[in-house]
């Protein structure tokens, strides 16, 4: 049984606050948080971050790779009381492929059929080794809708899907409830839930999502009891709530990647000599401290250890740490003092306390370090189509790290190009590398090729990563069957009496 | 009575066609896009285009104007870009929660505003006197976030008297409404409370140097009688004529105490839609807030003109 | 009597006491919440000007192994999650908060001035001049703060610019009010009868008579200002991060506030005290120069 | 006419704080007021008229003024020693007042018959509507025409005439045995004037009411007062019957008064005058105040307090030579000095 | 006589409309000032008595243009103010002075003695400070204060003392006609004397004309060659101070003259008092203004506005029925 008891009202304290539920046109981890308790996917990710089927019972790939077929699950129904079909899912395919926010997951789609209620068939233009990788991606995933909301505008769609829960109520800014959905046909083909995969059950009569974005009043509420579950304890509150009887901690070890990356294009930093000499100067140790409070962990790679692709390679350039080298490279550059503006914003404490640290080691390293502070829509406004006025960006990849080798890269490669190299054009060996990255079909020479490119990310300072941060939570101790995930699940989480 | 409120009603109009355009106006000014917050940090510069032009945000400036004012003469405040619902829905949804956590606070600034300056003035010069101003004095110093802030650690975690936050809606659950409502309310309140005691205490002060205090105390009125009928019927007047610009600061005040305690009202609804740039939501809601403003002030006039007889009778 | 004696002395307290008037200086300096409220002025004044010399720390000074210190002997007031001095940092915040405060008085002294004076005195223009103020007062104060900042971009300016303009229009209302009444005393007619043109009698007999008022006034602008600018900072709308300002102290201790309060509560106290000596001052200046009754927002 | 005092007032004095500290607006005052007799205070501005009229009701702010007096008898009482409760029984019931400001003695937000019916109903215990039929008859008296209907009027409805009528018929609703007149008719036209003071004189014959009244025209003490009491920055200067006072003035502060007044049917070019004006309490002069002002002073007189001088029956100035000046009196009119 | 008047008033009228601040609607015209004539010579004094709210004061300020006339003709030494440009206007207000009821809110409580004085000289232009200093001293000096206050402020002062310096700051552009709006009226009797003495010497000294305004009829008598009196809005009646106060005419004018008070007990008596309240000017009453109060009032009173016309020799009366009542009178 995956309920010890059922029934109760499962609360949480969300730090974030969300808007739209349309899953398709956002990226935010506030929504997927809620979102993905009610909609499900084709193709998901496991616990491991490895692609999985979900709403599909088999895929058939063809002899030539161009072909993948989807058997769905029989006995579906969305929470309109709609059994599922071929016909919703290629509708949400073309909404998605219409409007979604990460549409190059389809880029290399010729066209999707649906030869019957139960078959959907993609056409692909040319083999793309990591075709499946990217559709089952969680960062914007394509989550299935009934085909009448095919047309529906972005943010206006219904959150009707074939989730355990479905949507009870929504206040922005105060609370979604979610309500188990009576009719719901889990997937048998394993024993348990994996990632956002597998069997699942609403324990739980109903879940309320609260925001309580003061984190003093969210941490409050759980020792109250007034929520059940909340996200992000701060370190210091750990400390604290240890001695807590009532209160159980959990952790998801490897949650989010902190790093920024330079702007090639504006002075200084289109300097390859100047950017190394910043890397050089940083202390990632103190950065990570500062801004995680103590908790994290060190991490030179752009995937996190345990994943397939992770790799050390070119760590001989992270956390260097070494603001002589830095003076050396500096006069080699010729450097004489022109600001290097870092972009961030006090919306996410982190980002702000990364950039501020770093300030101040680049400042001891002789480089005339700058903060620019802008409201978070603004900082990545100005990141995205700007090419002046700022020299590094800071971010953090919460969920695109996960996804693997090629998600997380595919920033730094043509077209999107977050570090604005020269006429757009990412680096050559890199995008080599990064071509192999995505088409080859040999696991091993993908690995190698992840582990050139991300040297030659290092060795060309298109991006500095700093660290990794655990995801830190707490439950009451009633609350059983939790397990932290990149985004939170209540499935399968039931209250002890 | 009736003209002079339609009258009123008139004069708005102009002013929210004023106050929309200065919205519209500062909204332009805006850097940042709602596409991008929508499709976070990973979205490629060809994605942010597309989902731009689905929002309807690459039409020229004058365009938008045009189709908002089109709308709007229908009644339509258009759609929220980021909540994608219809902003006039959203709206009414969320200003019921804030115009009661405005009117509680009312309350609560009126009855504590109201006491302690009358009982300052008739002690005047004494302890309770300096005590009732000094009270005043802190509660117009302090920031209401920081002062929510320290209340949520004293009464919710080491009191546990009230909720951190969140809000119950007043008619499934009235008793919940208050507990959860009380420290927003305090906290939004504390300021007003300051101020409306030290206008009550000058004002009073005022009135009992008037030379018909000095008529009613000839003709054998006890001090009480003095008080209540003489003195304070003249004390409300004023009095009345600042609730309008007290509600009007409460609601204001909303946007950060409703963010520090989770309450879903318009402020905290505006306040995200400007730093989540929604354009739609931000114009009509602004505009929606504005009519409110201007209707309370209507009825604090109206009231005003009741309560005087100077003003009611011509 | 002692008006001869300070008459004979031509200091900064004779054009003091031109502008208030002697018998009103030395009711001020018997005001006892007047002078408390001074001196609390005077003191974070002091310190936001000594703040180099009395902060022994950069106040951007990061030690990371001393975050989180509680007010000691070492650390007067503690230090932050990154380790940085808040003494250091509450004296520089002084400088932040006072100037800003400083500069949307100034706004507000030359822009509520000039556009008070011009409605009420040139009732032609009153009309307009005052939907406009209307318009800008319909709008919730902190939304309309908070729409500015958000267009100009986060920055100490950008706090000054909006929150003068959330203040501009209440300022020239007071002194709109003033000048309609000042305009009516029969020494502006005796101007008038004396050939004087309206620049000469706004100069010289309006608005030397409105000043009461307007620094009462302007004296809760800056009470208010400072406020208004926590809340902003707070928000995250206020000044450049890397000045250390009050709101953005406690915006960024807030996470803390359970195990380090201190790092709330001092940022809390100084708004609070700059306030205070505000208010006091305000209010003694109001007993003593404009004595009626007035409610400021 | 009876010599029964119904009023006096012995040794009054009252203080009050003031930004210059302690200042004596009312110094060592005594008169009497008898039964149905009018007794008329007059001096200029700030010579503590209204400060004695309000220290005798005890109507002073309790907590800037300080009234201290030996006596203050009023009808077998005496209201110096007084507690609050018999005074606030004694006010509006056996003793009426009325102010100088129509304007602002009315309640602005209350209905004209609610605040004149006010006094009856705390003082005497009957219903509203019997009450109400006082008052309209208390209206009809005072001369203000359809009453019923005014009873239902606010203040700001009425002309100042009529406001002060209304502020008569209240201090008259009790039938008191004192009326306080403080400036009643001042701040009106001189037509309404003259009308208001033949009500008060009218009403005062018929019920044999004894009235102070304050006031600081020559003219109006001459039309109705039976007895004047002089004040000059505080204390008495002069007291005595109406006609001694204007034969024979007994001190040179009350002769300045009535010459310096033009005179309707006099023709001299020039206006006798009083040089200098009023002392400042804050700076009073030592010995008699009027002293610097006066062109009879000589070093005597600013030695000391001048005591009261009896200078013919009821008649006492507080000039040293105030006998000089009344055999002087004697003399031809018009002499100027 | 012959010869042509300083200052000639004719039909000088001003409305005010009045609205009502709760409704915005217009509640009535008030006719403050309505077809008023009168002359005055030069070193003449015409004073000019009235109830409260009669126009007296907005009589005296039109005259000067603080208040824009609606109709009439002002003829000072035979030019039309009201057709004077601004910079005329500005060169003759030398000639016309105002001296204000109000002690207190007539000077500017921010300037010293000194710049309150020259103000009209500063004004004017074409003196050095250093004259109009010298030119203030002497003026303080001329109205009796010390030169040596000059510079202290107004606050400093009594009341009779700011009255005076009232006086300087009118006299110091040299005028030639000073318009005293009840500039007596609010001080004490002591001090009145002493103003009205000195407005006498400087009358006598700088050949000045006055409209001295006063509700104190006494005064009035004393100070006036001539008596003009209103009722709301209109002039009543106009005549030599003996002959008006001696015979008045206009049964208006006779209600007032018995509403003084007697100058001595001995004096008491009965005397006809006029009933009724003063009215409003706010839409007055068809026909004479007066007829409402007046115990002689006919029909054609109510009917028709009787004009100001004369009676004898420099006696002119607006009452339909002057003779009859005279002769009654007599
Ligand atoms: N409440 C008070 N506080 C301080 N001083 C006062 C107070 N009331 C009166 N005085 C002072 O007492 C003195 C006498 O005042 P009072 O009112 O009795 O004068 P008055 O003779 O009635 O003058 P007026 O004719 O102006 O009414 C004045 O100098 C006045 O300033
Ligand atoms: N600016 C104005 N607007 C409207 N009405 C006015 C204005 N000025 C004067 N009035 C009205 O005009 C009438 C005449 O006023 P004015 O001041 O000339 O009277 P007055 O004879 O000087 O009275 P008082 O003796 O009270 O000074 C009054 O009814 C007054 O209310
Ligand atoms: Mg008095
Ligand atoms: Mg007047």
């Amino acid at each position: 049984e995956l309920c010890g008891h059922v029934g109760g009202d499962l609360v949480l304290g969300m730090e974030a606050k969300l808007g739209t539920l349309d899953q398709h046109v956002n990226a935010a981890n506030a929504t997927r948080n809620v979102a993905m308790n009610i909609f499900e996917t084709l193709m998901t990710r496991d616990e491991n971050m490895a692609p999985i089927l979900d709403l599909a019972e088999s895929l058939d790939v063809s002899e030539d790779k161009l072909t993948y077929t989807f058997k769905l699950r029989p006995g579906v129904k969305f929470h309109n009381g709609k059994p599922l079909t071929s016909a919703d899912v290629a509708a949400s395919f073309d909404r998605y492929n219409r409007i979604g926010v990460d549409r190059s997951a389809l880029g290399s789609v010729d066209r999707w059929e649906t030869p019957d209620d139960a078959t959907f068939t993609i056409f692909l233009k040319e083999p793309q080794a990591s075709f499946l990788e990217s559709i089952s991606a969680s960062t914007v995933p394509i989550v299935i809708v009934p085909s009448e909301q095919a047309n529906a505008e972005a943010t206006r769609l219904e959150p009707i899907g074939t989730g355990p829960f479905q949507l009870e109520e929504f206040v922005a800014d105060s609370h979604v409830k979610l309500k188990r959905y009576e009719d719901y046909k889990a997937n048998e083909t394993l024993d348990a839930m994996s990632g956002f995969a597998g069997r699942k059950q609403a324990c739980v009569d109903t879940v309320t999502f609260r925001t309580l974005a003061e984190p003093g009043a969210r941490l409050a509420a759980l020792e109250t009891g007034e929520v059940h579950i909340v996200e992000d304890v701060p370190t210091l509150s750990k400390e604290r709530l240890v001695g807590n009887e009532d209160i159980v901690q959990t952790q998801l070890k490897h949650a989010a990647l902190w790093l920024n990356y330079p702007n090639l294009s504006e002075p200084p930093t289109d300097n390859l000599k100047i950017r190394q000499a910043i890397q050089a100067a940083m202390n990632l140790d103190e950065i990570m401290d500062a801004m995680s409070d103590g908790s994290y962990s060190l991490n030179p790679s752009f995937q996190f250890p345990g994943q397939t692709y992770y790799t050390e390679a070119g760590s001989q350039y992270y956390n260097q740490n070494d603001p002589e080298k830095a003076k050396a490279l500096l006069k080699e550059a010729g450097y004489n003092g022109e600001a290097v503006k870092l972009l961030t914003t006090r919306d996410i404490p982190r980002l702000y306390t990364a950039a501020v640290v770093m300030s101040e080691q680049l400042k001891a390293a002789g480089i005339n370090a700058e903060l620019v502070v802008l409201d978070w829509p603004t900082a990545l406004g100005m990141s995205v189509n700007e090419t002046e006025g700022w020299n590094f960006f800071f971010t953090g990849w919460i969920t695109v790290t996960a996804q693997g080798g090629a998600q997380s890269l595919r920033n730094l490669a043509d077209p999107s190009n977050v570090h604005k190299p020269k006429d757009n054009k990412s680096d050559a060996e890199f995008m080599k590398q990064f071509q192999i990255l995505s088409t080859s079909p040999d696991l091993e020479e993908r690995k190698a090729a992840f582990a050139k490119a991300q040297e030659r990310v290092f060795e060309q300072v298109m991006a500095i990563p700093f660290g990794v941060t655990p995801k830190n939570q707490a439950t009451r101790a009633n609350v059983k069957g939790y397990v932290p995930f990149f985004n939170t699940r209540v499935s399968n989480v039931w209250l002890a009496e | 009575m009736l003209a002079y409120t339609l009258r009123r009603i008139a004069q708005a109009v102009p002013i929210l066609l004023l106050v929309s355009l200065i919205s519209f106006g500062i909204m332009q000014l805006v850097p940042g896009d709602p596409a991008a917050v929508l499709a976070g940090p990973n979205a490629t510069p060809d994605e942010l285009i597309k989902l731009r032009q689905t929002l309807g945000l690459d039409k020229s400036l004058l365009s938008q104007i045009m189709i908002f004012y089109g709308n709007l003469f229908q009644g339509d405040l258009g759609y929220s870009i980021i909540l994608g619902e219809p902003v006039l829905k959203v709206v009414l949804e969320r200003s019921p929660i804030s115009i009661s956590l405005a009117l509680y606070s009312l309350a609560l600034t009126v009855i504590l505003g109201l006491s302690i300056g009358v009982i300052a003035a008739m002690k005047h010069n004494r302890w309770i006197d300096q005590a009732a101003m000094t009270f005043a004095l802190i509660g117009v110093s302090v920031p209401n976030f920081w002062l929510g802030l320290v209340m949520i650690v004293l009464f919710s975690v080491h009191l546990g008297w009230l909720p951190t936050g969140g809000y119950v809606p007043f008619f499934e659950d009235p008793a919940g409404w208050f507990l959860a409502a009380t420290m927003p309310a305090l906290s939004l309140a504390m300021m007003q409370i300051g101020l409306l005691a030290r206008l009550t205490r000058s004002t009073m002060l005022e009135v009992l140097g008037q030379d018909y205090i000095r008529t009613a105390r000839a003709k054998g009125a006890s001090e009480p009688r003095v008080i209540i009928k003489h003195a304070m019927s003249n004390v409300l007047i004023p009095v009345v004529t600042v609730l309008g610009m007290i509600l009007s600061v409460l609601l204001s005040g909303s946007v950060i105490v409703e963010t520090i305690f989770a309450v879903p009202g318009i402020g905290a609804l505006l306040g995200n839609a400007i730093l989540g740039r929604d354009y739609p939501m931000i114009q009509g809601g602004l505009i929606f807030v504005a009519a409110v403003l201007l209707i309370l002030n209507i009825v604090v006039d109206v009231l005003y003109a009741w309560l005087d007889p100077r003003v009611r009778v011509q | 009597m002692s008006h001869l004696e300070i008459s004979n002395n031509p200091s900064a307290l004779t054009s003091l006491r031109r502008f208030l008037g002697g018998r009103r200086v030395r009711r001020l300096i018997r005001h006892r919440s007047f002078m408390i409220g001074l001196w609390l002025c005077l003191f974070v004044t002091a310190i936001a000007i000594f703040a180099p010399i009395i902060s022994a720390v950069d106040p951007n000074k990061m030690a990371i192994r001393s975050r989180f210190q509680p007010p000691s002997l070492e650390f007067l007031l503690g230090t932050d999650n990154l380790g940085r001095d808040l003494f250091s940092r509450v004296a520089w915040g002084a400088r932040l908060s006072l100037a800003i405060g400083l500069g949307v008085v100034l706004l507000n002294a030359v822009f509520g001035v000039l556009l008070g004076a011009l409605a009420g005195y040139f009732r032609r223009l009153d009309g307009i001049l005052m939907r406009l103020s209307d318009a800008l007062m319909a709008f919730p104060s902190v939304l309309l703060a908070i729409g500015i900042a958000a267009a100009m971009g986060a920055s100490a300016m950008t706090a000054v610019i909006s929150l003068a303009v959330v203040y501009i229009p209440r300022t020239a209302r007071i002194l709109r009010a003033s000048v309609l009444q000042v305009n009516e005393l029969e020494f502006v007619n005796a101007a008038r009868a004396a050939g004087a043109g309206d620049f000469h009698i706004l100069r010289r007999h309006i608005l030397p008579n409105c000043m009461a008022p307007l620094v009462v006034q302007l004296s809760f602008v800056f009470a208010y200002a400072i406020l208004s600018e926590a809340v902003l900072s707070f928000l995250g709308l206020g000044a450049a991060p890397t000045d250390p300002s009050w709101g953005i102290m406690i915006s960024e201790g807030r996470s803390y506030i359970r195990e380090a309060p201190w790092m709330t509560i001092i940022p809390g106290m100084a708004i609070a005290i700059t306030v205070l000596g505000l208010n006091l001052l305000g209010d003694g200046l109001r007993d003593v120069l404009d004595p009626r009754v007035k409610m400021e927002h | 006419m009876q010599k029964n005092p119904i009023l006096r007032v012995e040794g009054l004095r009252t203080t009050f704080t003031s930004d210059d500290g302690e200042v004596v607006a009312v110094d060592d005052v005594s008169f009497d007021v008898n039964e149905g007799e009018i007794v008329g205070l007059i001096g200029e501005s700030g010579s503590g008229k209204s400060v004695t009229a309000l220290a005798v009701m005890g109507l002073l702010p309790k907590s800037t003024s300080h009234v201290t007096a030996e006596r203050i008898m009023f009808d077998g009482r005496d209201l110096a020693h007084a507690s609050e409760r018999e005074l606030r029984r004694l006010r509006g019931g056996s003793i009426g007042m009325i102010f100088q400001e129509p304007m602002s003695s009315l309640n602005p937000v209350l209905k004209i018959g609610d605040q004149l019916i006010e006094p009856i109903r705390i003082h005497e215990r009957i219903s509203y509507r019997a009450a109400f039929d006082r008052g309209v008859e208390l209206l009809t008296k005072v001369g203000i025409p359809s009453p019923v209907q005014r009873m239902n009027d606010y203040p700001h409805q009425l002309s100042g005439g009529m406001r002060q009528r209304v502020m008569i018929a209240i201090a008259l609703s009790c039938s008191p045995k004192l009326l306080l007149a403080d400036e009643p008719t001042t701040a009106l036209d001189v037509t309404i004037q003259a009308q208001l003071l033949d009500l008060l004189l009218e009403i005062q014959a018929e019920t044999k009411m004894a009235i102070v009244l304050i006031t600081h025209s020559m003219g109006v003490i001459a039309e109705c007062a039976d007895k004047v009491v002089v004040m000059y920055s505080g204390r008495i200067a002069e007291q005595g019957p109406v006609t001694e006072i204007f034969d024979r003035p007994g001190h040179p502060y009350t002769k300045g008064l009535m010459q310096c007044t033009p005179e309707l049917t006099g023709n001299s070019r020039r206006l006798t005058t009083i040089p200098g004006t009023l002392p400042s309490l804050s700076a009073l002069p030592p010995g008699c105040r009027f002293a610097p002002r006066c062109d009879l002073a000589q070093p005597d007189c600013v030695a000391g307090r001048p005591p009261m001088i009896a200078i013919g029956k009821e008649h006492a100035s507080a000039c040293i030579r105030a006998d000089e000046l009344v055999a002087s009196a004697a003399q031809p009119e018009g002499a100027e000095v | 006589m012959s010869k042509a008047p300083l200052l000639s008033v004719r039909d000088l009228s001003k409305y005010f409309t009045i609205r009502s601040p709760f409704r915005g609607t217009t509640v009535g015209t008030v006719q403050a000032v309505n077809r008023v004539s009168f002359d005055i010579g030069e070193g003449e004094t015409l004073g000019l008595v009235g109830e409260s709210g009669c126009g007296k004061s907005t009589t005296g300020r039109l005259l000067l243009r603080l208040i824009e006339p609606d109709r009439g003709e002002v003829l000072f030494e035979g030019r039309d103010l009201l057709k004077l440009d601004a910079g005329e206007l500005k060169a003759i207000r030398k000639s016309i002075q105002i001296v204000f009821q109000d002690p207190f809110s007539s000077l500017n409580p921010r300037m010293t003695v000194e710049d309150i004085i020259t103000e009209p000289l500063y004004v004017q232009g074409g003196m050095t400070r250093h004259d109009m200093r010298d030119r203030a001293r002497m003026l303080l000096e001329r109205v009796g204060l010390n030169a040596a206050h000059i510079t202290r402020y107004p606050h400093e002062f009594s009341g009779g003392q700011r009255q005076r310096i009232g006086i300087a700051r009118a006299l110091a552009a040299d005028p030639r006609f000073i318009v005293c709006d009840e500039a007596v009226s609010a001080l004490d009797v002591s001090v009145q004397a002493q103003v009205i003495n000195l407005l006498q010497d400087l009358q006598e000294e700088f050949n000045l004309s006055y409209l001295f305004i006063a509700h104190d009829l006494s005064v009035v008598r004393h100070i006036s060659d001539r008596v003009a009196v209103m009722y709301l809005g209109e002039v009543v009646e106009i005549a030599g101070k003996d002959a008006l106060y001696a015979s008045p005419r206009h049964p208006y004018t006779k209600a007032l003259l018995e509403a003084i008070p007697v100058a001595h007990p001995r004096l008491r008596g009965k005397r006809a008092r006029l009933g009724g309240e003063v009215s409003s000017a706010l839409n007055p009453p068809p026909g004479c203004r007066f007829s409402q109060r007046c115990p002689f009032a006919q029909d054609v009173c109510r009917r028709e506005a009787p004009a100001l016309r004369e009676l004898g020799e420099r006696h002119q009366v607006a009452c339909h029925f002057a003779e009859e009542l005279q002769a009654v009178a007599a």
